[in-house]
């Protein structure tokens, strides 16, 4: 039997959440380090939309919702920070942004 | 059918080539009717270019008023005006951005040949540097000489072979 | 069809294959031009941009530099005039002008009123021309074009005005030392009446949109603010110094070729932005037509070329092809040139453009020994360098053709 | 698994597409020519009226008629891209340079699937909408869709490697980042007005939009204000003058497509007026009444097929009018200056949508108070 | 294989291979040209999951806005390639991480009902209409969401309006600052 | 005005000056020791706000003092000009005092009159070739120099590479406005070179 199940859903949610979890440990530069959390939030929304899909319940997809707020407020203002640090320290990259090093 | 040998001289067709012929004459079609200047405007004659772009003239009804300042995006570059050495290698160096095929215009008796300026700065003619398909007499010339050439341009587009107007030129080398 | 091709990406916008060469910190640096919309001809600017925000402004001129001046010293007084025309290309009328009277005063032949009041009119016409296009071409600058054709469609009927007079639509070289090169044809007066009836209206049809366009105003007012110490320190001149709001036109000042017997004002404005000068520019060109309607009203009788100069002027064709004296004498005239005292003048004229002055230093006979055009673009220009910094990139194009200068008189 | 049912409806559907992608390729290559002509005829010109196919030029009447529009110069313009050289600068990215025009066409293409022009009448009485999908969330997903536009842009601007192309991504992005807010929140009083209880409209779907209009106002009439806000922000999606900051030729010679040449640049030249179609064809759906004449007046000859190409030709109608408005403001108006557009779109039109917004929250709940 | 399945592996390898992708390039703007791809095909699994609302939601907010401003950010700033080398040991440390989350969702799937066969598969949505107090019932229809999120998710939407608001602020004084220190340094 | 007693004033007040004789302006000639000083004093004390003019003459090969530069100013107050002329005392380098640190007009002007002149102007913040390019060797407006030009190389190494193009002298005879002096009169006449080349046909060398 080879259709889809939720189990899918979930094995590529975690594997969108693995990739993302992934790039935030090894990426120096700060803004793929954001990407990268978008897209363990994004892991998490495939997981919940099917969840709700699954049990023909809403609340799943309300969440998402939530969390799609929260990923465009997180972005908005770690970009801002960038820019801020930008301005700074002339660098993205996160062993140049350590305070106790200068 | 029998053909006498003045019969293939004389009608040209005949000659076996109809195809490319006939192709020949669609893509010369398209590419006289949609030449794109590129205003190369220099110095007066840019004035009496923009003159035939304005209403009294309209350069717009060969469909020529679309004047790119991209050399990328335009076909015929119409040098108007005095072109200095030191402007000359500007000039060949947009000529070179320019994708084939392209012709050069040269509007004005100093783009031709330097014209009344016979000095020490002053380039004899902007043949020296690119190759010109149509000369325009006149300092500056009227904007109907300039119509009058584009139209004479469209007629050698018209009479060119259009595979080798794609044959590449030796450009000048990345810097 | 597909071909790959590598070359350098030159100077039409980009040398911008430097982009990875980063100056310091934030900056930018870009080049526009010698080919670029902008630039109105060849000049060229290297700018370090922060962002959008210029920082540092250098014009490089010289892509139209042609020599005149080395010309002129090697040619007669009179075969220098069509060279004269290609100065301030958009009025060479004026520049004609300017050029005769300043050859004229080393001799101190005396013009007659005729020939005053044709000089007077073809100046003014030729300031009518050349406003018009730097009004349009400002419009264009801004983002408008269709101001550009209107004011083109009246250059138009200038400019068949101009072959009626001259011969000539655009390079006119109408003058001679000691006259001008043929009379006003028959009805032609008229005509230029006429013509200058309905171009206000023209005008208003341009003012309508432009003028008091919200978004016009908003890409003009306040850029390229002038104070009146810089105007003077770079020695600005002609509507771009009028427009800080000093009043100098050498018309009032040290009126030339009779402009003392007519009655015009001189537009002053106040904050000297780019604002200011299109519509000091708007109201010379009113200023103009008032002018030109005195000069048909009482338009002189007589002769229109200095008769009693023998040596600088030569006859009407009529006379030369009838009489013997006249034949030598055009035949001198044209192979040793007109016959100019030594000395060293100087002098001025309000062209459109500013104060076009020609510097000229004779050791007699018909060639001068040195000439400088002192070219009114040429100092206008160089106050970009003080004036471009802290404006936006798209301000520079507003600037430019507030400037309103010829690439043609500034690289001579 | 797939059934003959299916495979026809996929099929049909499919061709549905192509005739679309077709009309609204012919549209943007025919506003080029009406952009020439108007533009001529507003400066007292004559624009293009000399190119014609050569056997079109002999037939009496209709070729020379035909010739005098210079119907046949997008035909040579565009066919003329195809038989330039294909160059590409030695210092560009040549995956992303060669990707960008694709880019910058999808979304505008991708726009038309739910793009109602008109319905059919079944026998039994029932309209069916002419689009590709009817979704219920229609107007979401033009605003969706529209919003990948900038990415065409961006992309040629980045990977041309270049400083003006540059610039003018960099202005691109800002600028679509500013208008959207607006546009979006310019459309929800619509929501509002059209899924208002009592109205029978559901939401969404742009084909409930033009049926609300039909049967009371349009809603240009009923909300001009959200209607001037969209179209300001259409004019900055599409970067149409005032608003061209991404191509301002006057500054950035022709900003993002300063590189190109050839077809690539033709795609790019078809790209910016198939988004001014669809542009258009949009605005006519949600504040024009879309296929529907005029919203008093019942459609002559309903429910045949005539009544069906009529309301085509309406739909066409106001789209044709709304690409002249579009021309019309571009060959009038001067451009703004990069940090004016900014300014407009966050200092008052953001601040005026949602006012717009605010009046039509209280102006419904207080229409929608239960008539005691 | 059906039509869904298709699509369904089709879009899981692009939004997978996207993002791995994206964190393997060197450069950012290709990364967040990859990441676009990503977002968008879990878009369309959105689709398949048959929540049409949160996929259009999902280009809207990441594709049209989030990603522009990264791409903004990233042309302003103009980022080069990073230079260097990823430490190994970092690479071991996230491929361990990913690893234990691995075995935590395998477990998950093995204990938990959502691995057992009656779950496994879809069941038909039932019609829009249903819709009551507190448990919300899946559905294509935008009202059924809207009604959730004003009825049972009240408070929480207002927080996030909150949220938004702060963010909103906080972004523009952290932009001032960053710009009125950068003119002073 | 610029009245006969503003002038004697201004002698008087300045001792070192030697008025010269005109058809039209105060001229006076100027040390250059004394130059910067007096242009000061003229734009501070007397309102000499423009600098209209800067330039120099040359005055042939055989002349004692070969070089020598001109300033006109133009007063608001007194509607009028004055003319400075001071001479270079060095012909083989020729060298001022800049007036760009009064007139900030002074400094294009300058630049011009290094590139036609090669006058060097000392203290001039950026003394470099505005209307040449930057590498030309000559000085175009001395009066050894040939209105021709003098055979020079491009400036761009690339372009001549491909073009074989280069500065060479302009063919005055023939020239439109040039009477030859000497040369038989078909010489005169204006040729046609072969000037036809195009893609498909090269480029005669």
């Amino acid at each position: 039997m080879e259709t889809v199940t939720p189990q899918h859903f979930l094995v590529l949610s975690f594997l969108l959440f693995a990739v993302g979890f992934l790039g935030v440990v090894i990426r120096r530069n700060l803004l793929l380090v954001l990407m990268s959390l978008e897209l363990m939030l994004n892991g998490v929304n495939v997981a919940l939309v099917s969840f709700s899909r699954t049990s023909l319940n809403l609340d799943g997809s309300l969440f998402v919702f939530f969390i799609m707020t929260v990923a465009a407020t997180e972005v908005a203002v770690g970009l801002a920070l960038l820019v801020a640090l930008y301005k700074k320290r002339q660098s993205v990259f996160s062993e140049d942004i350590s305070l106790l090093k200068n | 059918m029998h053909m006498t040998a003045s019969d293939v001289a004389y009608n040209g067709k005949v000659e076996g080539d109809v195809i490319v012929t006939r192709a020949d004459a669609v893509i010369n079609w398209i590419r006289q009717h949609s030449v794109w200047p590129m205003p190369m405007g220099l110095a007066c004659c840019a004035i009496e270019l923009m003159a035939s772009a304005a209403s009294r003239y309209d350069i717009s009804r060969f469909g020529m008023e679309v004047m790119r300042f991209s050399p990328r995006q335009s076909d015929c570059m119409i040098v108007a005006g005095t072109v200095t050495y030191k402007m000359a290698e500007v000039v060949r160096r947009i000529y070179d951005q320019m994708g084939d095929p392209k012709w050069v215009v040269a509007m004005g008796a100093c783009a031709s040949t330097g014209g009344m300026y016979r000095s020490y700065a002053v380039m004899q003619g902007v043949d020296n540097i690119v190759p010109v398909d149509v000369y325009v007499s006149g300092c500056p010339p009227r904007p109907e000489a300039l119509l009058d050439a584009m139209m004479k341009l469209q007629d050698k587009i018209g009479r060119d072979s259009s595979v080798r107007n794609l044959r590449k030129t030796k450009a000048v080398a990345a810097q | 069809m597909s071909t790959t091709k590598e070359i350098s990406i030159g100077d039409i916008g980009s040398r911008g294959a430097e982009a990875s060469t980063k100056l310091d910190g934030d900056k930018m640096a870009l080049n526009v031009g010698p080919s670029h919309p902008t630039t109105h001809g060849v000049l060229r600017l290297i700018m370090e941009l922060d962002g959008d925000l210029i920082q540092k402004c250098e014009p490089v001129l010289g892509y139209l530099h042609r020599g005149d001046e080395k010309i002129a010293e090697n040619m007669t007084y009179n075969q220098f005039v069509p060279y004269t025309d290609r100065l301030d290309y958009l009025a060479p009328l004026a520049n004609n002008v300017a050029y005769a009277l300043t050859v004229e005063k080393l001799t101190n032949i005396e013009i007659p009123p005729r020939c005053q009041a044709i000089r007077v009119l073809v100046c003014e016409m030729a300031r009518i021309s050349s406003h018009l296009l730097g009004m349009g071409v400002f419009g264009m600058d801004a983002g408008a074009w269709t101001p550009f054709m209107y004011t083109f469609t009246e250059r138009e009927k200038l400019y068949t005005l101009f072959e009626e007079l001259t011969g000539a639509r655009f390079t006119t070289s109408y003058t001679r030392i000691g006259g001008v090169a043929r009379d006003v044809p028959d009805g032609w007066l008229g005509r230029v009446e006429s013509f200058v009836d309905q171009l206000p209206k023209a005008i208003g049809e341009v003012e309508k949109l432009l003028t008091r366009n919200r978004i016009f105003l908003d890409r003009t007012e306040g850029i390229g603010e002038i104070s009146k110490e810089d105007a003077l320190a770079y020695g600005l001149t002609g509507p771009n110094l009028r427009a800080c709001g000093i009043d100098l036109d050498l018309r009032k000042d040290k009126p030339y070729s009779g402009y003392e017997q007519y009655d015009f004002d001189v537009p002053i404005g106040t904050r000297g932005d780019c604002y200011d000068r299109y519509l000091v520019r708007i109201e010379e060109v009113l200023q103009s037509i008032r002018i030109i309607k005195q000069v048909i009203k009482d338009f002189p009788t007589g002769a229109w070329y200095a008769e009693d100069a023998k040596k600088i002027f030569a006859p009407p064709k009529e006379k030369i092809l009838s009489s013997m004296e006249e034949l030598i004498q055009n035949f001198m005239i044209v192979t040793e040139g007109p016959q100019i005292p030594a000395g060293e003048v100087y002098f001025e004229a309000e062209n459109p453009k500013g104060a076009l002055g020609f510097y000229v230093v004779s050791k007699g006979g018909g060639v001068p020994y040195r000439m400088k055009i002192r070219a009114p673009s040429f100092c206008n220009l160089s106050i970009l360098e003080k004036l471009a910094p802290g404006h936006f990139l798209s301000d520079i194009t507003v600037i430019l053709g507030s400037l309103d200068f010829v690439m043609g008189e500034c690289d001579r | 698994m797939f059934d003959f049912d299916m495979l026809l409806m996929v099929g049909l559907k499919f061709l549905f597409a192509l005739l679309m992608i077709g009309a609204v390729m012919t549209m943007a290559g025919y506003s080029v020519l009406a952009e020439r002509k108007v533009s001529a005829w507003m400066q007292g010109r004559v624009g293009p009226n000399r190119t014609v196919l050569p056997f079109i030029v002999h037939i009496p009447f209709v070729g020379k008629f035909l010739k005098g529009l210079g119907m046949f110069q997008p035909l040579a313009d565009g066919l003329k891209f195809l038989f330039k050289e294909e160059m590409i600068p030695g210092h560009v990215n040549k995956l992303y340079y060669n990707l960008a025009p694709i880019v910058a066409l999808v979304p505008a293409l991708t726009t038309m699937t739910v793009l109602p022009f008109g319905e059919f009448f079944a026998e039994d009485g029932r309209t069916i909408p002419l689009m590709l999908a009817n979704l219920e969330v229609g107007i979401l997903f033009v605003l969706a869709v529209s919003s990948l536009g900038v990415y065409g842009i961006v992309l040629a601007g980045w990977s041309s490697n270049s400083k003006y192309p540059f610039l003018g991504g960099i202005r691109s992005s800002a600028q679509m980042i500013s208008y959207e807010l607006a546009m979006g929140l310019s459309l929800l009083p619509i929501f509002l007005w059209v899924s208002e209880p009592g109205t029978g409209a559901m939401g969404l779907s742009l084909v409930d939009i033009v049926n609300s209009q039909n049967d009371r106002a349009w809603l240009l009439l009923v909300q001009p204000l959200s209607a001037l806000i969209f179209l300001i922000a259409l004019f900055a999606e599409t970067n149409r003058l005032p608003f061209d900051m991404p191509e301002s030729e006057t500054d950035l010679v022709g900003g993002f497509h300063t590189e190109y040449g050839g077809f690539k640049f033709g795609i790019f030249f078809v790209a910016e007026y198939a988004h001014i179609v669809v542009g258009s064809a949009i605005f006519t759906v949600i504040f024009l009444g879309g296929w529907h004449f005029l919203p008093w007046i019942a459609d002559p000859w309903p429910a045949t097929w005539v009544g069906t190409l009529l309301g085509i030709g309406w739909f066409l109608a106001k789209t044709i009018f709304l690409i002249f408005f579009f021309i019309w403001v571009r060959w009038t108006i001067p451009r703004f200056r990069y940090d004016q557009v900014m300014n407009l779109g966050w200092t008052k039109l953001l601040p005026l949508a949602l006012l717009n917004l605010i009046f039509y929250v209280l102006l419904v709940t207080w229409l929608d108070q239960p008539t005691a | 294989m059906n039509a869904v399945d298709i699509l369904f592996y089709f879009f899981a390898t692009l939004s997978v291979g996207g993002g791995l992708l994206m964190i393997m390039s060197r450069h950012p703007v290709p990364a967040a040209l990859f990441m676009i791809i990503s977002l968008v095909s879990v878009a369309a699994l959105f689709v398949l999951l048959e929540a049409f609302f949160l996929a259009i939601l999902q280009v809207l907010v990441y594709a049209g806005a989030v990603m522009v401003l990264f791409l903004f950010i990233i042309m302003l700033l103009d980022v080069g390639p990073d230079g260097g080398k990823v430490s190994r040991i970092k690479v071991i440390s996230g491929l361990a991480g990913c690893l234990s989350f691995g075995i935590l969702v395998v477990l998950l799937l093995q204990f938990s009902g959502i691995g057992s066969a009656e779950s496994g598969s879809w069941q038909e949505i039932q019609t829009t209409e249903q819709v009551n107090g507190d448990s919300l019932l899946f559905s294509t229809s935008l009202k059924n969401f809207g009604y959730g999120l004003f009825t049972k998710y009240m408070l929480p939407i207002q927080v996030a309006g909150f949220l938004l608001l702060a963010a909103m602020v906080g972004v523009i004084v952290l932009s001032k600052k960053s710009l009125t220190s950068g003119g002073t340094e | 005005m610029i009245d006969e007693d503003f002038t004697k004033s201004l002698l008087e007040k300045h001792s070192y000056l030697t008025q010269r004789d005109s058809v039209d302006w105060l001229t006076v000639e100027c040390a250059p020791e004394k130059l910067v000083s007096f242009v000061q004093s003229l734009r501070d004390l007397e309102g000499f706000e423009i600098l209209i003019d800067l330039t120099a003459i040359d005055h042939g090969e055989g002349d004692e003092f070969r070089y020598s530069t001109v300033i006109h100013l133009y007063s608001l107050v007194h509607r009028g000009y004055v003319r400075i002329h001071s001479i270079c005392a060095d012909n083989d380098k020729p060298a001022m005092p800049s007036v760009s640190g009064i007139y900030p007009a002074a400094n294009w002007h300058e630049r011009e009159t290094f590139d036609m002149f090669g006058i060097h102007f000392s203290d001039h913040p950026n003394l470099k070739r505005i209307l040449m390019w930057d590498e030309y060797p000559y000085f175009p407006l001395r009066k050894d120099f040939p209105l021709a030009g003098i055979d020079t190389p491009l400036p761009a190494d690339d372009v001549v590479e491909v073009t074989q193009a280069s500065v060479e002298p302009a063919p005055m005879m023939g020239g439109p406005f040039v009477s030859p002096n000497s040369g038989s009169m078909s010489d005169s006449e204006p040729r046609a070179k072969d000037e036809s080349w195009t893609e498909k046909k090269g480029k005669p060398v």
